[in-house]
């Protein structure tokens, strides 16, 4: 596959570059670890460190996300490879105002370890961690085993109301309860059409026919619930929006956030089309969108195709949601 | 059976060797039940803990020294799921060998069980989940059967490795329950776990390794 | 090629319905014209109307930057062909608070004759209009003739100044001054990867080997200057930035915006990567980078490529810039 | 010949028809110089034009008024470039024809002066640029030496046509100085422009269409 790439090995630290050179007034890496980048603002005493983080080649995800009423810190892994320990560490140690610090992420074997280690070794130094693990794929495990889910593009919404009640002064324990109720109120599903590659191989992440589509695809390419024709948009909206209402059943009058999310290279008219259908289904059954967000939130390289994502609100979440934020790639009034 | 740190280097720097030549094929099986970058990641880790064995460890006489080191970096070189599960490996066999500029036949069973153990409590997986420990777990049979004992350490690693194999194949046949690949269900079955090849991958190379030296 | 789309001849149509449902906060339709868009939010009398428009398929282009401290309404076109004189004339009316109206849009021929005609029919009911058309791809014709250049993605930072001075009450006469010093001001090239296709012929707008880039490429498929064996980003950087500042010579000392804008499907680290080293190249010669924008501003569908662009700035269009907007696309705090 | 209203809206639902057939052929060119829509936007434009034809215009009476609500029509559905060119056409011929319920042989001479007329006005083009004015010019030419005069329309018409298409031929071998292929310099040759072909079909379609209708 095509790249606008130098030297495959190191795409991440040139885009780091690029990132740090481009949105100075926003962040900045720490000198101790190039891979941990925290806020260029100055930080209230007091406050929650929030910290986010994963593998790289989900931009925005999850760099661009750090600001004002979001994250105060991100560790920054290899393409699709959980951050080590040590700029964990090292952004714990920098946003840590002494209130503690949230460690939001997806649950990944690879960033739970890596992510515990780093929670131990902080706590070793004195710093209290909460973590909130990230799990709103509906795709990846039966309901009754949600804590075996995978954490996709709902993480948006965790961050989103996380960073706001840090912002407004919670307390860790609240912050990481707005993170968990957040999660728990979130389900997502995704559909792949066209792989990504890394680019290091070159290779397609996954194998699919010209007219096939991946239902239930996860954003690293990994293999959904099964393969299917690709059928229209309504259909497969249709599809995905029942998996998520049977998971979580919403009641007439209920309000929601949704979020259609693109994989990376899906334009943005399919996913306005995929969302008008969502809010039909939804509309139909009484149920009321809050707040939509329509766009590549958490992406997987150059991978075709979306996830819809369903939260189910109520009064906090939804001040909380309101909150605003400015981040180098998402702002909100 | 003597390793001197010098012959431990070696053997690490074969280990870098043997992975870019089965990058792509560990890539290959990853892309089939996960998220492709084994080989990737396997590949970058090794440079990283070629570097240091090059440079900072070029003259490092402790063997503990040499294996906790290769932890630290390979771990702060890729994280991703592999990164703590090896790096405990290579911290816990470091403190086996720690102050030793040679390892005896004892030695190296301590090393290998201590490694494999690192890797079993980091990651909580058990055999039949479909991961490395399908190959490590029969190798650490083989190894605690004879600990302390008199046999030679080169044979019985051997069988170790025969039973590595093993282990590694059966993976094929596993639904996995464990890491990315275990939400595939069915759709996993018939692709080997890519972890598990890795990590015969790498108790191969030291059995390569073993049989040259006593050849020389 | 893959699409998530229902019947091809109504995606325009269903990504309206989406848009309008998800933003409804933001925009609203008219409903003398159901291409014709208007913010929903009450716009002061006296303010000087901003008008975009163009094809469809752009988004966020144009319909993302109607909002407070960017445009008022736009005019929205079936999938790469400028909007009919009836959407314009329409949103003309209703986004008129007697100051008159600026129309900003690409310089195309059908964009030139519709707004044209929207601008006679405007004028005939009593509406001052000024145009100003955006030509900003200095691939698209010799330096000599930059009125035959096309507009490509420099029209956001008219968009964005142009909106900032209707804003802070402006008039007439000094928005449209403003577009054209910003146009004046601003240079692009672009670099073509991958081809889009239209969903009702789903052929790829252009034929590119699998080793090849099309140099120049305009942000319909149109061919560029020449196919070239794709090299590496920095290679690609260095061209782009080159011919561009070949023909709007910057001296040491100079303040600029850059904008390095994704044309569908390529990853936003890969953006970062040719910002990277558009930063270096500037720096070199002492220029400043005042703002940076890095991400999929105008696009093709899901073409595969980005564009770089470069804007003089002074002290008038730096507080242009900095004013806050906030639109469904786009919000700068 | 006398043509009447409802002969005239047949005419144009077989434009619909014979533009549907063309339409890949009509994108195909446009990808190669433009932006491919051209057949796209062809066809939704006259789909859109066949809709008043079955209906508002299914029992208007002044060929006047078809052709200037099909001007509109197509303006209104399509925009783009040829949207205001062929608009501005049927606008023109509209004029011509308005208030007749037939129209003669001077009649229609007239009107695709009138039609040709409103294409440049609108568009500025000059004959050599690479556009339709390729085409429409020298059918111009043919219209205007025998205008008023006593020769058969047909007659006249089908030699217009005949030069009409040597001028879509000719543009295959031009450099495109207007429009979206004019940045394409000499990359623009060898490829005959998408506009001047409709064009000429468009009255090509009318040729056919007058000849039927002598014959039966
Ligand atoms: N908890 C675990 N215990 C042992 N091995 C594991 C565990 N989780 C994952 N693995 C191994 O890791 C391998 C995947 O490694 P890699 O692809 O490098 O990481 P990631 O899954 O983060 O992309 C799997 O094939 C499996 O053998
Ligand atoms: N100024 C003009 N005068 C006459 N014809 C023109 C002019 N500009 C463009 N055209 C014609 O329009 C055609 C392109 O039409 P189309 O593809 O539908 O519009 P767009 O270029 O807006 O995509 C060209 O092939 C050319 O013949
Ligand atoms: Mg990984
Ligand atoms: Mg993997
Ligand atoms: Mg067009
Ligand atoms: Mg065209």
């Amino acid at each position: 596959m095509k790249k606008l790439i130098n030297n495959p090995t190191y795409v991440v630290e040139e885009m780091l570059d690029g990132f740090l050179k481009a949105h100075s007034n926003y962040i900045r890496v720490l000198p101790e670890n190039d891979r941990a980048l925290v806020t260029s603002r100055t930080t209230r005493e007091g406050k929650v460190g929030v910290l986010i983080g994963g593998g790289s080649g989900h931009e925005p995800g999850f760099l661009g996300y750090v600001g004002d009423g979001m994250a105060d810190g991100v560790a920054v892994g290899n393409i699709f490879a959980s951050p080590p320990p040590a700029p964990i560490l090292e952004v714990t140690k920098a946003i840590d105002k002494g209130a503690g610090v949230v460690y939001l992420y997806g649950n990944y074997a690879g960033d739970v370890m890596n992510f515990g280690m780093a929670a131990e070794l902080a706590e070793m130094e004195g710093i209290k961690v909460e973590m909130v693990l990230g799990s709103d794929d509906v795709a990846s495990a039966p309901k009754e085993e949600k804590h075996r889910r995978r954490g996709i593009a709902g993480e948006l919404f965790v961050f989103k109301t996380a960073g706001a009640a840090a912002d407004l002064g919670y307390s860790l324990e609240e912050v990481a309860r707005i993170a968990r109720k957040t999660n728990d109120h979130t389900r997502s599903m995704g559909v792949g059409l066209t792989p990504c590659s890394l680019p290091q191989t070159g290779k397609p992440s996954f194998e699919i026919g010209d007219d096939e589509m991946e239902i239930g695809l996860g954003h690293h390419g990994e293999p959904g619930i099964r393969k299917a024709k690709l059928q229209q948009a309504d259909v497969v909206t249709d599809e995905l929006v029942a998996a998520i209402l049977e998971d979580i059943p919403l009641n007439e009058g209920e309000e929601v956030a949704v979020l259609v999310n693109g994989l990376g290279s899906t334009p943005r008219m399919e996913l306005y089309i995929m969302f008008r259908r969502a809010e039909q289904i939804l509309r139909e059954k009484g149920i009321k969108i809050y707040r939509s967000y329509v766009g590549d939130y958490i992406t997987s390289l150059e991978m075709g195709g979306c996830s819809i994502t369903i939260t189910k609100l109520d009064n906090e979440l939804k001040t909380l949601l309101d909150h605003p934020a400015d981040c180098p790639m998402f702002v909100q009034k | 059976m003597h390793i001197t740190t010098a012959d431990f280097i070696d053997y690490f720097k074969s280990v870098t060797e043997m992975i870019e030549k089965e990058k792509d094929y560990l890539c290959e099986l990853d892309r089939k039940l996960g998220d492709g970058d084994h080989g990737v990641t396997m590949s970058i880790g090794w440079q990283a803990v070629n570097q240091k064995l090059n440079n900072e460890l070029a003259n490092e006489s402790d063997c503990g020294k040499v294996s906790s080191t290769i932890g630290m970096t390979f771990l702060n070189a890729v994280g991703s799921s592999v990164g703590p599960l090896y790096a405990t490996g290579f911290l816990r066999g470091g403190k086996v060998a720690s102050q030793k500029s040679e390892l005896t036949d004892r030695d190296l069973e301590e090393y290998w069980i201590a490694f494999i153990n690192g890797v079993k409590e980091r990651g909580q997986a058990k055999v039949g989940d479909k991961t490395m420990i399908d190959t490590l777990e029969p190798a650490l049979i083989v190894l605690q059967a004879n600990a302390g004992g008199t046999r030679n350490f080169a044979e019985v690693f051997s069988e170790a490795v025969i039973e590595a194999e093993k282990g590694m194949k059966s993976t094929t046949n596993l639904i996995s329950k464990i890491g990315r690949s275990s939400r595939l269900g069915e759709r996993s079955l018939g692709v080997q776990d890519p972890g598990a090849t890795s990590a015969y991958l790498i108790l191969a190379a030291f059995l390569d390794f073993i049989k040259i030296k006593t050849l020389a």
